[in-house]
């Protein structure tokens, strides 16, 4: 692979990813707006919502480590897009392997951390105690279940993985219980309805966001959005197959990302204690089952 | 209830003693030793009286070493009662006059009589030990008839030092004559007269003085305590 | 001529019975003449050694062959514990202060005679009559300080000595009802096979339980902590030393030569094993450092009888090994802590006041403790290695555990000299230099022996086969005159 | 010669008895007694019971003391005719040994009674025994 | 420089306790241990070659005992921990060396047990076969018993429970030795693993159970870890550092050696438990995820910054442990380098936590908050060390996680691989309340004039953090020596690169990810600062309170208990039972003491001496 075709990708696979994500972002709007039967924001509005913060006058930032935070935040998901495997494009996917991903993705989270850290409101410290606390509840059954998953294709290179789902079946169809146990875990990392203590508008004076307005309230949004792409792709590579071609591949990232939402709308929101009971009993349960027919399957 | 263990612990204890001791019968324990002795005993130190031979010739050592034991006994007690000197001692009441009188005719023919136990010791039963201590009851006769002319400590103790000293000098020549420590020497002139069994006479006469020395010393420290 | 050597115990004896009556003339030498005695012995005893070479002799006393007269028999186990006992009586000899009485020189000749009588004696009522004359020597010593608990304290050790000695008397009694004889190479070959039944395992109880008390064996070693407290700490070292391991010196031969069955040897592991933890914990409990270090050699003489008691040759290198560690270093700790001679939480900050003492104080506890570049690793690490060969893991354990609980208490009395607050003026303790001297002498010898270990294990294990080596032993002492006169057993 | 038998067991079974008594009664005596002059009393009849197993040791069967008395006919075959017939004088030698230690321990233990006594003015071994503590606490503290 | 034997190292050594204890307090002293350390370290570096090809770096200190000679030499493993210990040591003394010496009295003191504590533990990484391997390990025990009790006081208790738990190793490891001596009558490693199969199976467990024990208590493996937290924190900075990075890793480097040359993995993979419940090497695997989870969590706990980094210490040993027990070429090749790392980033954290108490007086966390804005330098390394310590990306922690968790997956052991996640993400809870609550949130009133630290003291943290980072971005140089290592040690070798490894199932190049992250991180800035509006910087109180105005004299800030949400989940699980074990141990301990010092102070206790003539006697008649 030369130089420049790598350098291409470097780019490429960031802006296309946003782009997917926003993508993904409207249509959950979009799909959650229609249950409640209301229209639904127009066809660009999350690329404007971020446009319209970029360019705000006045720009509050609490110091350098703020900054700092937003950029690894940023930082944190762009590298994490280079290693997903995309249809067309390798990246440096052969480079780093799917515990490589995980730990990718925990990075934007000591990021935002850090920089609420750095606003001095007591309310975004509660906030992000609790954002780690729901991290540290979801990322559980994620882990068993990409246990399972790697057990089970022997290999944690998540071309080989695809590979592995091209010639046999999809991880689907092999490990339904991990595949539903990845999806409820999927669901509390978008941090969608039940599980959406720190992001939620509502909770936005206690939340992580209090102090963030302006442009970094807008790198925020950027960030959700590449967030929604990472997990969507992370869950299609291991369970779906991953994307043999663009036109089989977005279709099933928004079949993943419609699930949850299809979900959220109808929940409340979960405390942070009974987010913890509910992720370590139930999703962790189901993953553990999975896990030990894999196991057992031998 | 404390009695009735003491007494449970006695029979106990006596069962376990009469288990070991009944095998022993009475005279039918083996010479193995002892026939070889009385075998040799006779030409190797020439004395009549065997147990003599025994005491100083074959058993010497033990000797010695009893007497150091008594040497030891009596500086000790002379170290923990203290009685250097007299003048604090107690006075104890004076006998009356039968036992004075008694005390001045007896202390001579307890004298003769231990210096004859002590000088017969290899011809018949007794010896240093016995004629040391009928000695130390001679002296000891006196203090009781009057407690006032103690014995002079002082002489005593030169007669004690003197006494043990000729004792291991005897054994210490034989050594220098023969290499070995104690062996009897001088001749044994014929068995049963008063100059035979070569140097065991000396040795007990030694004993003797030593023995009585000390067990007068001893007996009028441990009469007197000081105050 | 090896001859000579009956002179150790003969010279003591005869300048104790002079010394009262010259010392008026002698003045203050008297002190001296005890010293250029012992330096005395000691020539005679290192011309001894190397003409002893390998094989033991024997002298015979009053020149009677073997089961008729005494025997003295010098082999290259008796001869070094009586290098030993000298050397550390020349250390220990009481200086001459205004106030000593001469007689106390005398009761230390004394004694000493009886240990050199003890060591060298081949005859087992003679043994019994220096041991006698050692047990009378140390109540005399004992009670010097003259203080009423000294009496008290001399009065119940001289109780249950006595009722020891009566006891081995009465063993001595059955044996020799048995045998009708008390020479212990002649015993040697009537005992093992013929006494093998309940009177001849009864007897050796009587003796072994005899002979215990001073070698602070379990249940007859209640007197140590009272005596080792209230006498005189020169007094103590010597006891705790050298007298304890001589006693078990005893003990060792009549296990090896005259009673070597199974059942014994069980019965003194056990006795040596409870010894060895009720020491170490009534060490962990007591209040002040003397009655710590008399519990703590209670603790070691108990390893010492566990080493002998597995009769192996490699269990006698071992209980050598020990013994002599411990008789080297316990008059040291000894002598260093008669100073302070306070309740424990007393001694805080002893390393600012006199950090020369608290400093060899803790090498030599160390070295008591058995960390390793310290002589006292490679001494328990034999009796560990001889425990392992008999099998006996519970007994490892439990050698082991004990060691912890050494260390516990070991080390809270050295976080207690380097504690940092300052302790009030008037209670602060100071060691002089001149007290230091023998101290500092030991400590030499033992570290120096570090040096030359590998040299001093192999003549170790050379002593030990010599010792374990019982038909030498009879035959150097019968002479080739096989069983005399076999008797009706 | 039957009634000499068993005369003979009879006196060896006396002995016997007379032994143990003493050694039993020395033994309660020390041990069981609180007045430390009972105790020296209790050693000196225990010394005494094991003196006499100690000299049982050495009898023999119709044997005569080993003391030769016909000093007159100093042929050699006759006197080994006559210490033939002799008992063993070896325990004899080693009791007559074991008597003085005994002797002399008991010196030493009156003394130190004695001295007891002077200085705390009881005999009661658990008083002593308290005393002693008591002393070795006051001397631990109070030395500055 | 020609290739150096061990004897130029144990010279310097020498040298460097001789001036530690005859000049410590000098002022200029410091600087010279720093430069002596960095000498040895140095001299070993330029011999590291010989030790790659398998070589061994001999010492001419030997002595034979017993027909066993003891020989004292390097090899490439104990060449590795040497530089580590000679990084921390002299980091630490650089650290100690400048201003901070002024601030410590007894720095004499501190200067000499330091070089002790090096010399010996060089001694422990020379010896050859298990006699040398005992002695240099009580002097190692020893003389950090000295330098944990330096402080007096609390540190004191702490050190004597240390060297309690230390005996009770020590012991373990005695009677360990006696039963191979016995089946062996060798102590030399050779003969030992030739001889193991001699021994009886339950003999064999009784051996590698002992020498675990022995070894671990030094580790803090889960029953003995409760002497490691308070040992380790109450301790001046130097020394935490010093023992943080790399004392309690002579456990590891012990049982590295006996558990893998000596008795060799495969035993150990069938030597079975009794009842054939668990075989060792899960039961063992097993005790190194709870070492790993349960410290980490009491960490979370802890209010005093220095304890939580104790804790983590013991929460990252297991780690280590269960890395070098997955019997797999990644997985021991991860242990290893973690203890490098570990190493790095513990010792930096401690720098970063002491510095912030030498300015402001208190590591307490909830008396601390926003001093990034006085104390940037000490932020940034407590930063780079906390990435480290959780093991995210660019540091080197994550190459060593990533190699153990790859390991753990490959071997199929997928709940111990569970078990190492939690452990980690515990451990970037509680290492985010770290740093937020000493550098981030609101500073407080009387820290309103802290400086940074001196040059003398932020220089060494520098210099780690980099290391950090460096050992991160490279993570070959270290795999060499791990793989020369496993090659030395008989067991499958790593094959790698210097980014990172490529197995066949999944591959890791350290040198992409973190490329990839700069540039993408430089992407974030340049859409960050380019696009929109300059920044308006703002004080601390123009935040959003709910419309109140914010005074200084009111402290703004969240700090004590961070995480109520997870501590009202997980508190029933804290009940410390090791604590109620531990107690119950040494009151039945005192309670002996008291009945064996009773039974000697009888007033009629010649009763007892005839009661045993009589017991004895009957048991003669009964025979």
């Amino acid at each position: 692979m030369s130089g420049q075709h790598i350098f291409l990708e470097l780019i490429l696979m960031p802006l296309l990813a946003f782009m997917i994500g926003l993508f993904l972002v409207l249509m959950m709007r979009k799909v959650r707006a229609r249950i409640e039967r209301r229209v639904g924001p127009p066809f660009l509005q999350p690329l404007w919502d971020i446009i319209k913060l970029y360019v705000k006058k006045m720009q509050i930032s609490h110091g350098v480590i703020h900054d700092l935070g937003i950029i690894m935040l940023l930082g944190g998901y762009i590298t994490a897009e280079v290693f997903l495997p995309v249809p067309g494009m390798s990246g440096f996917t052969s480079q780093g392997d799917i515990i490589t991903l995980i730990y990718l993705m925990m990075v934007p989270s000591l990021g935002l951390a850090l920089g609420v850290g750095q606003c001095a409101n007591p309310n975004g410290s509660i906030g992000i105690s609790r954002a780690l606390t729901a991290m540290l509840a979801y990322d559980i059954p994620f882990i068993v279940v990409i246990a399972g998953a790697c057990l089970y294709y022997g290999t944690t290179d998540l071309t080989e993985i695809i590979a592995l789902q091209k010639s046999q079946q999809w991880g689907l169809l092999s490990m339904p219980i991990l595949a539903l146990a990845g999806l409820i875990a999927i669901h509390a990392m978008l941090g969608k309805e039940p599980f959406e203590i720190y992001v939620a508008p509502a909770e936005i004076a206690t939340g992580p966001m209090v102090e963030m307005s302006g442009k970094y309230l807008g790198s925020l949004f950027v960030m959700q959005c590449l967030q929604i792409y990472t997990i969507t792709v992370l869950y299609t590579s291991l369970f779906l197959g991953g994307g043999y071609t663009w036109f089989d591949f977005i279709p099933k990232l928004f079949l993943v990302a419609l699930l949850p939402v299809m979900i959220t709308v109808i929940f409340p929101r979960y405390k942070t204690d009974d987010v913890l009971r509910w992720l370590w009993k139930w999703p962790t349960g189901l993953a553990l089952l999975g896990l030990a027919i894999v196991v057992l399957q031998g | 209830m404390q009695r009735w263990t003491t007494i449970l612990f006695l029979t106990g204890l006596s069962i376990v003693l009469f288990a070991i001791i009944t095998p022993l019968v009475l005279g039918q324990s083996p010479m193995l030793v002892g026939k070889l002795i009385n075998a040799s005993a006779v030409n190797d130190t020439g004395a009549a009286n065997l147990v003599t031979a025994v005491v100083l010739a074959y058993r010497g050592l033990d000797t010695l070493g009893e007497l150091a034991i008594l040497f030891t006994a009596a500086t000790a007690i002379g170290i923990i009662l203290g009685t250097t000197d007299k003048t604090q001692t107690t006075s104890s009441p004076t006998a009356g006059f039968i036992v004075a009188t008694a005390a001045k005719v007896l202390f001579p023919l307890l004298l003769v009589f231990a210096l004859y136990i002590i000088l017969h010791g290899h011809l018949t039963p007794g010896g240093g030990f016995q004629g040391g201590a009928v000695l130390a009851a001679a002296f000891f006769l006196l203090t009781l008839a009057d407690s006032g002319n103690n014995i002079k400590h002082k002489v005593t103790q030169v007669i004690e030092a003197l006494a043990g000293t000729a004792f291991i000098v005897l054994g210490l020549v034989s050594f220098a004559l023969q290499g070995v420590f104690l062996q009897p020497w001088l001749d044994k002139g014929e068995l049963g007269s008063l100059f035979s069994a070569g140097s065991l006479p000396l040795l007990y006469l030694a004993l003797g003085l030593k023995v009585g020395a000390e067990l007068a010393n001893l007996l009028s420290s441990l009469a007197n305590v000081e105050k | 001529m090896q001859d000579s050597l009956i002179l150790l115990v003969v010279l003591p004896l005869l300048l104790a019975f002079l010394l009262p009556v010259i010392a008026r003339y002698l003045g203050n030498l008297s002190g001296l003449t005890g010293s250029l005695l012992l330096l005395f012995n000691i020539l005679l005893l290192a011309n001894a050694w190397n003409s002893v070479g390998y094989s033991p002799k024997v002298i015979l006393l009053g020149g009677f062959a073997a089961p008729l007269g005494i025997v003295f028999y010098i082999d290259k186990l008796n001869m070094l514990f009586a290098i030993l006992t000298t050397i550390i009586a020349l250390l220990l000899w009481p200086c001459r202060t205004h106030n000593t009485d001469v007689r106390e020189y005398v009761l230390w000749l004394l004694l000493l005679a009886g240990c050199y009588g003890v060591i060298l004696s081949g005859d087992l009522f003679n043994i019994y009559v220096f041991y006698e004359l050692l047990a009378v020597a140390s109540y005399g010593l004992v009670t010097l300080p003259a203080t009423g608990a000294s009496y008290i304290a001399g009065f119940r050790y001289l109780m249950i000595s006595a009722l020891g000695s009566a006891f081995a008397l009465l063993g001595i009694a059955l044996i020799y009802s048995f045998t009708g004889s008390v020479n212990i190479a002649h015993l040697a070959q009537i005992i093992p096979d013929h006494l093998h039944h309940i009177w001849g395992y009864s007897a050796a109880l009587l003796l072994i339980i005899g002979f215990g008390v001073k070698a602070e064996l379990f249940p007859v070693n209640f007197w140590v902590a009272e005596v080792y407290s209230h006498a005189d700490k020169r007094v103590t070292a010597l006891l705790a030393g050298v007298v304890s391991k001589i006693a078990v010196l005893i003990i060792l031969r009549f296990i090896i030569l005259l009673f070597p069955w199974q059942d014994i040897f069980n019965f003194l592991l056990l006795l040596g094993i409870i010894g060895v933890i009720v020491g170490e914990f009534a060490a962990f409990y007591a209040q002040d450092l003397l009655r710590l270090l008399a519990f703590s050699s209670i603790a070691q003489s108990g390893l010492v009888i566990i080493a002998f008691a597995c009769a192996t040759e490699a269990g006698i290198m071992a209980g050598i090994a020990l013994a002599i560690h411990h008789l080297l270093l316990k008059p040291a700790l000894f002598l260093l802590a008669s100073h302070c001679d306070r309740s424990i939480n007393d001694l805080a900050g002893l390393a600012k006041s006199s950090p020369w003492a608290s400093a060899l104080f803790v090498i030599l506890a160390l070295s008591l403790l058995g960390v390793p570049p310290l002589p006292g690793f490679w001494a328990k690490l034999l009796l560990l290695q001889s425990l392992m060969a008999e099998q006996y893991l519970l007994l490892l354990v439990l050698v082991l555990l004990a060691t912890i609980v050494e260390a516990a208490y070991l080390f809270r009395l050295f976080m207690l000299f380097y504690q940092r607050q300052e302790m009030p003026e008037q209670k602060r303790i100071t060691i002089q230099g001149q007290e230091l001297y023998p101290v500092i002498t030991l400590s030499g010898i033992l570290l120096l022996g570090l040096f030359f270990l590998p040299l001093f294990m192999d003549s170790l294990r050379e002593i030990a086969m010599q010792t374990s080596n019982i038909e030498a032993y009879i035959n150097t002492v019968l002479g080739k005159v096989q069983h005399i006169g076999e008797g009706n057993i | 010669m039957m009634i000499w038998d068993d005369i003979f067991l009879e006196v060896d079974f006396w002995i016997n008895i007379v032994s143990i008594a003493l050694i039993v009664i020395g033994i309660y005596g020390i041990v069981f007694s609180q007045h430390l002059l009972r105790m020296v009393f209790g050693l000196g009849l225990l010394e005494a019971g094991v003196n006499i197993l100690l000299v049982k040791a050495g009898y023999q069967k119709e044997a005569i003391a080993p003391i030769v008395t016909q000093a007159s006919d100093t042929m050699m075959s006759n006197i080994l005719a006559a210490t033939a017939q002799m008992v063993d004088p070896v325990p004899q030698a080693m009791v007559l040994t074991a008597i003085v230690i005994a002797a002399g321990v008991q010196a030493l233990a009156l003394s130190l009674v004695i001295r007891i006594y002077k200085k705390y003015g009881t005999l009661d071994s658990h008083v002593l025994f308290l005393a002693m503590e008591r002393d070795r606490h006051l001397s631990l503290n109070q030395k500055d | 420089m020609s290739v150096l034997d061990l004897d130029h190292v144990f010279f310097l050594l020498i040298v460097n306790i001789g001036i530690a204890v005859l000049w410590g307090n000098r002022p200029f002293v410091g600087k010279i241990l720093t430069l002596l350390y960095i000498l040895e370290g140095l001299s070993i570096l330029t011999s590291y070659h010989v030790l790659l090809s398998g070589a061994v770096l001999s010492s001419s200190l030997t002595f034979t005992v017993m027909q066993q000679t003891v020989q004292w030499q390097l090899g490439v493993s104990g060449g590795f921990f040497a530089l580590i210990t000679f990084m921390a040591a002299g980091l630490a003394t650089w650290f100690s060396s400048g201003v901070w010496a002024r601030s410590y009295a007894p720095i004499r003191l501190l200067h000499s047990y330091m070089a002790l504590n090096v010399a010996a533990m060089l001694l422990l990484l020379a010896s050859n076969d298990f006699l040398g391997l005992f002695i240099a390990w009580e002097l190692v025990s020893l003389v950090s018993f000295l330098i944990i009790a330096i402080n007096g006081g609390r540190s004191a208790k702490a050190a004597y429970s240390y060297i309690l738990y230390a005996f009770l190793g020590a012991m373990a490891i005695l009677l360990a030795l006696i039963i191979i001596w016995n089946a062996t009558n060798s102590f030399s490693y050779v003969e030992v693993r030739h001889h193991w199969s001699t021994m009886s199976v339950n003999r064999q467990l009784i051996v590698v159970l002992l020498l675990i024990t022995g070894f671990g208590i030094k580790m803090a493996i889960l029953p003995f870890h409760r002497w490691q937290a308070p040992a380790y924190a109450y301790v001046p900075a130097p020394v935490a550092a010093f023992l943080g990075a790399i004392s309690s890793r002579m456990g590891l480097f012990a049982l590295f050696i006996v558990l893998l040359q000596v008795v060799g993995i495969d035993v150990i993979q069938t030597l079975w438990l009794p009842f054939e419940i668990i075989n060792m090497q899960t039961f063992l695997l097993w005790l190194a995820a709870l070492t790993l989870i349960i410290p980490t969590f009491i960490a979370l706990r802890q209010t005093d910054a220095r304890l939580l980094l104790a804790w983590h210490g013991i929460g990252q040993g297991g780690f280590m442990l269960l890395g070098i027990l997955s019997a797999n070429a990644l997985g021991t090749a991860g242990g290893i380098m973690h203890v490098f790392n570990h190493a790095s980033y513990q010792a930096a954290l401690f720098f970063a936590v002491f510095s912030v108490s030498y300015r402001t007086g208190t590591a307490d966390l909830d008396r601390l908050g926003g001093l990034v804005t006085r104390m940037p330098i000490s932020f940034t390394v407590m930063l780079v060390g906390i990435i480290g310590l959780a093991g995210l990306p660019p540091m080197n922690g994550f190459v060593s996680k990533w190699l153990i968790y790859k390991a753990l997956l490959d071997e199929g052991m997928p709940l111990l691989f569970l078990a190492a996640v939690i452990g980690t993400l515990g451990t970037i809870l509680s290492v985010y309340k770290l740093i937020h609550n000493t550098f981030l949130g609101q500073l407080r009133l009387e820290h309103e004039n802290i400086k940074e630290v001196p040059w003398s003291m932020s220089i060494p943290m520098m210099i780690l953090a980099s290391i950090v980072f460096i050992t991160g971005y490279f993570p070959g140089l270290l795999l060499e020596s791990i793989a020369a290592m496993q090659s030395t040690l008989g067991i499958s070798v790593v094959d790698y690169h210097l980014g990172g490894v490529n197995t066949g199932k999944g591959n890791l190049n350290m040198i992409v990810v973190v490329s990839t992250m700069l540039m993408a991180i430089g992407m974030g800035a340049l859409i960050f600062f380019v696009l929109g509006n300059p920044r308006k910087q703002v004080t601390q109180w123009d935040n959003y309170a709910g419309g109140h105005f914010l005074t200084s004299d009111m402290r703004y800030q969240y700090s004590h208990n961070f995480y109520p949400g997870l501590m009202r989940v997980i508190s029933p699980l804290y009940r410390n039972t090791i604590f109620w074990l531990e107690s119950a141990i040494v009151s039945t301990v005192q309670f002996m003491a008291h009945i064996s010092y009773a039974l000697f102070m009888q007033a009629n206790y010649l009763l007892y001496l005839i009661l045993l003539v009589v017991i004895s006697l009957l048991w003669v008649l009964a025979v």
